[in-house]
């Protein structure tokens, strides 16, 4: 097997900036070597409260960026929703503050060999890991197409340097603030057709990731997804992120999402289990 | 020259920090950040006879503190992992305890005659805080005759060499009486504690956030129980070796348990949040032992029962 | 019109915020800093027959997210409580539920008797988390028997009127079975959760920190503990009402309580960090309530318990 | 009985100021009216730790100075010493901060109502209610000599201004970094004697406080001492702040440091009682 959390690095950074986007908060670290490591689908677990905190969980966010600047140590970029107790307090933290970081973790979104035509879909702070995986497909000479949703413009994270690297763009929110009203799912289908897609990859809620697949399924188009199960530790030792994945051997396994994901094959993901262990997994009844 | 070694029953070790069972998982994770060497001992998840999905998402909470957690012993089951697991931690050089759990007094028994004839271990944490399926799936631990049925069920089988450490739950009404029972049995150690049984219920869906609906709650907020419970085991059995555990995430915290009387200290959440927190807690130990003026720990095992008159 | 009223046994209140018995003094000094009347009951520390001096100090020791004490019941007995206390409170106004312990199941009849006849009561609430001298310092609530005694010696000497409801430990084997005991002997109502056993080691006198040794943990750390017990028993008997506590500082605390099945929350520890936590309590709570779309607070009580089909 | 609390406010104060001053933080609190109602030997309760912190109890604090800037509103001044994670996190707090506290809590010095010769004795950072109260008694037209102990001379708290306020300032240090070498105890009968002192006030560790009373015992001198009892809630209703006092009817109670002290009359409190409860206390047995 290939071995865990092999280019992981845990380390004090320092918060370099740290603006509000829309919704969301854009902020960079100073890493170091790690962006050496880091490719796009990997993630960054933060630990956060500071000292004294009842808040004994490190918080897991993709990487949205790394940008190497040689002699003066790399930065990495991530894209944070002020949601609960722990991303409140870190998009709180100001400028020259040091974060507890441990990265990059988890597998990254597979590479294509030769060129293909790729649609990225991401939903919410989901499109973060789409835009630097953008790049290393344009450079492998792919066609990119991107479709990013969300309820409201607010919540669409998409900058303009980031829009420059996708050949189209296509936005879509439920209350129609901005782009197309509705859902991605909505406009998938004419898009896929117009590019002819080959490969999908995507990221944001499960449930937006379980409607794409079954589009690509229908399609019979490789789909990857980052998907997003609520972790403890983040390196593989505690178990609480795992999620039915059936392997080649056509076995259901519960396969922990930090270390052979977040990015998976949404054809192997059981969909249908919420709150449930699929019937004749690995080691179940 | 300061002594750190400790021991369990027959069994020595280089230092008391250990990991907690189901808190490291194979090993392999954690062997990117350290070396496995430096532990004390590396326990292992509990391990059972047969392959265990564990159960449904979500399995954890975090709670203030803490987290709560419902795993449910997912693992490949004791043939896969003797055949992977112990080499490999083996290979590294490991100080290993095997951590084993059941259905039935007989699960018990099973397991303890497939791992006799295994070398290369230190001792055998016998996890009792699982449901006895024969038993309207009542926790061992949270009975006496189930408790020594199942203890009783490894010591007849498992062959004089290996140590027998029982893993307890706190949720009993009575620890001293479960832990006297087990020595009783056949333990050469006590394990303290498990997590406490808790629920967090997730106010958005108004239903209980974890799928099994109950969940182990561990962590800094379960410290104090664990400090009464290792305190009142040890005074009414000074003789029996004690490894502590539960909310230690400093070499303060650890130190707390020692003087209540563990002879060794495992970490588990801890870990969660620090991948080299038992790195970080095995040093600073030592030197809060030093500190405090003594020469090996040994010295400090207990040292908080001493009379009121008798200062250091 | 929102409805806020809930109900144990008999007994109604205005609305479900409650002090903790031991957490609100006499009730003067809150009183400075909002109107009693403000709360749905002002629950009394537990009253004993005579004056009690309480434990040495220390008496307190914060741990993770809560706190260990060890009062000791330190009050001024049921005469000059009756004298005093009670006639101030009925002065204020405040709607009063009585909280009282007892050493042995005749001190807790006497204590009955001396309040059947008390004008201006709502409830009583009967504290059995504490040691019974006639049986090696036991703690009544620990053991089904003296559960019942206790409770017995209260419904045989309290006369028709006044509910009871009776408060219970969370140190048990089996919350549910001591629930179901009291239930039998009278009791009308359940109180979950009293402070769990806990110890503080300070480790610069390598010592327990509190005189008692043994203190009881509170505060937010033993939330999932209080949830978990509010969740069996109201499962085990959904007809009787659970006054719930345990780490309750939000609306969105007391609503999880709410949730698993408690009619009424008590607020304690949380009031220590913040003097007038129990009216942010109480509205936060009806905010929650309303955004969730109930019309009365009796809707949401133990609304985690429906099937996973119906969705509110 | 009098009323408990009745002039505490709990309020959102800001940070005005925070200086290193030796071993301690002198630390300014913009409080509003409550400087009106604030005595020597007041102490305020401040929540520690801030949003999702661990610490669920608050930190007392003797009010060193509080100063009022009429419309512009009053200011309170503290002295903390960083010790654990509550003060620890209290001195890193930065000008600008809100701070959530509630004062004046306890009760005050007792005031002579005619001029007499007052001796302060303060322990390290127990010297900072002293410094009102030396005002307050000057203004009262009597003599105040003072006595500052510590073990090292980082840990004298003694600004120039305070110094100005006094007759006479003697300083001892355990390690004779600065002034008298030895405790505070060493000097007091020589200059009890040679000023004639009718009462002492002192504030400081438990021992200290427990020596001087011994001397002001012998010497007959009225002796009020401010104590130190580890608070749960400040405000009377945990009963964990208790201490044995013997009242006038000669019956020795539990009472609460919080609102029946911190100040108490040397004479009344029951010394040697470490981990106790005094033989007879009201209630015991
Ligand atoms: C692989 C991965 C990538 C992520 N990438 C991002 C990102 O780029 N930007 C971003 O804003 N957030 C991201 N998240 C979610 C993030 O880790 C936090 O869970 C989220 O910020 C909520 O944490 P909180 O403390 O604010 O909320 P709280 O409700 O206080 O969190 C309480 C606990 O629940 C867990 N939790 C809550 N919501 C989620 C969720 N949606 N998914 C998983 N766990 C959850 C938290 O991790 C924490 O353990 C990612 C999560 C994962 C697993
Ligand atoms: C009436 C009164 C006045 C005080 N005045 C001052 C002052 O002017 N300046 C100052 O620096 N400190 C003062 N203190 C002590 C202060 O309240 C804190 O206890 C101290 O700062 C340690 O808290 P911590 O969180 O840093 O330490 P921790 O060890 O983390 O505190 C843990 C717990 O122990 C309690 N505790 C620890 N040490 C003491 C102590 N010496 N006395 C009482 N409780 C303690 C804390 O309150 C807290 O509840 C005073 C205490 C009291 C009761
Ligand atoms: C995610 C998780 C999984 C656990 N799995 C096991 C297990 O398999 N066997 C066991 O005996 N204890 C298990 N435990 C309990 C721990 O070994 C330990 O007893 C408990 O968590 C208290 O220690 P801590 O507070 O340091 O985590 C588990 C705990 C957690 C948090
Ligand atoms: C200082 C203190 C004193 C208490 N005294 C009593 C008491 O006299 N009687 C009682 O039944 N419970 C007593 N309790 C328990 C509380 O009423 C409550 O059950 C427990 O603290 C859990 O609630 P909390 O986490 O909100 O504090 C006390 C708790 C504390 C912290
Ligand atoms: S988050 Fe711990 S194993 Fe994946
Ligand atoms: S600190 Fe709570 S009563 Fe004094």
């Amino acid at each position: 097997m290939k071995s865990i959390n092999s280019s992981a690095k845990h380390i004090m950074s320092e918060l370099v900036s740290n603006k509000k986007v829309g919704a969301y908060n854009h902020m960079v670290l100073a890493v170091g070597e790690i962006v050496n490591s880091a490719k796009p689908g990997n993630f960054v677990a933060i630990a956060v409260g500071g000292e004294s905190s009842q808040l004994v969980l490190r918080r897991a966010f993709a990487i949205y960026r790394t940008f190497d600047r040689g002699a003066s140590g790399g930065l990495l970029e991530i894209v944070v929703a002020p949601h609960g107790a722990g991303s409140i307090w870190l998009t709180n933290q100001v400028p020259g503050t040091k974060i507890d970081l441990i990265a990059p973790l988890g597998n990254a979104f597979g590479i294509p060999t030769e060129p293909v035509r790729a649609l990225l879909v991401g939903g919410g702070y989901g499109s973060a890991p789409l835009f630097g995986l953008s790049e290393v497909l344009k450079n492998r000479g792919c066609r990119v197409d991107m479709v990013l949703g969300a309820s409201t413009a607010m919540k669409i994270y998409a900058p303009l340097d980031g829009k420059r690297s996708v050949s189209s763009l296509t936005i879509t929110t439920e209350d129609g603030s901005t782009g197309t009203a509705g859902k991605v799912t909505d406009v998938l289908p004419e898009i896929i057709a117009a590019s002819q897609v080959d490969i999908i990859y995507s990221c944001g809620p499960m449930g937006m990731l379980e409607a794409i697949n079954k589009i690509a399924a229908d399609l019979n188009i490789v789909h990857q997804c980052s998907i997003e199960e609520s972790m403890a530790c983040g390196i593989g030792v505690c178990m609480t992120c795992v999620l039915p994945i059936k392997g080649e051997d056509g076995v259901i396994r519960m396969l922990r999402s930090c270390i052979d994901g977040p990015v998976v094959d949404g054809e192997t993901v059981i969909w249908d289990s919420k709150r449930t262990i699929p019937e004749g997994t690995w080691g179940s009844n | 020259m300061f002594n750190y070694r400790t021991n369990l029953g027959q069994a020595e070790f280089e230092n008391p920090i250990f990991t907690a069972s189901g808190c490291a998982g194979s090993g392999k994770e954690l062997s990117q950040f350290f070396n496995l060497t430096e532990l004390g001992a590396v326990v292992t998840k509990s391990i059972m006879l047969k392959p265990r999905s564990g159960r449904a998402t979500p399995r954890m909470a975090e709670t203030p503190s803490g987290m709560l957690n419902s795993i449910g012993l997912q693992g490949p089951g004791i043939d896969q992992f003797l055949e992977v697991d112990i080499p490999w931690l083996r290979e590294q050089g490991a100080t290993i305890v095997v951590s084993i759990a059941g259905e039935s007094a007989e699960d018990y028994a099973v397991l303890a005659r497939k791992l006799r004839a295994v070398p290369g271990l230190a001792a055998l944490e016998v996890n009792i805080s699982c449901p006895n399926v024969e038993n309207r799936g009542q926790v061992f631990a949270c009975h006496p005759a189930s408790a020594r049925a199942a203890i009783e069920a490894v010591r007849r089988n498992i062959g004089g060499e290996l140590p027998i450490i029982a893993k307890l739950t706190p949720d009993v009404t009575s620890i001293v009486e479960i832990a006297q029972e087990v020595v009783a049995a056949g333990a050469d150690a006590i394990a303290l504690i498990n997590t406490v049984l808790g629920m967090v219920i997730d106010t958005n869906t108004m239903r209980p956030k974890l799928a099994g609906k109950t969940g182990g709650l561990s962590g800094p907020a379960i410290r104090p129980i664990a400090v009464r419970a290792i305190y009142q085991v040890h005074e009414a059995m000074p003789q029996v070796k004690i490894l502590g555990m539960g909310g230690v995430s400093s070499g303060r915290d650890a130190f707390e348990l020692i003087l209540a009387g563990a002879s060794a200290v495992s970490v588990g959440t801890a870990t969660f949040g620090n991948p080299t927190a038992v790195i970080k807690i095995k040093e600073e130990l030592k030197k809060e032992l030093i500190d405090h003026g003594f020469d090996s720990l040994r010295e400090a095992i207990g040292y908080a029962h001493r009379s009121e008159g008798n200062l250091k």
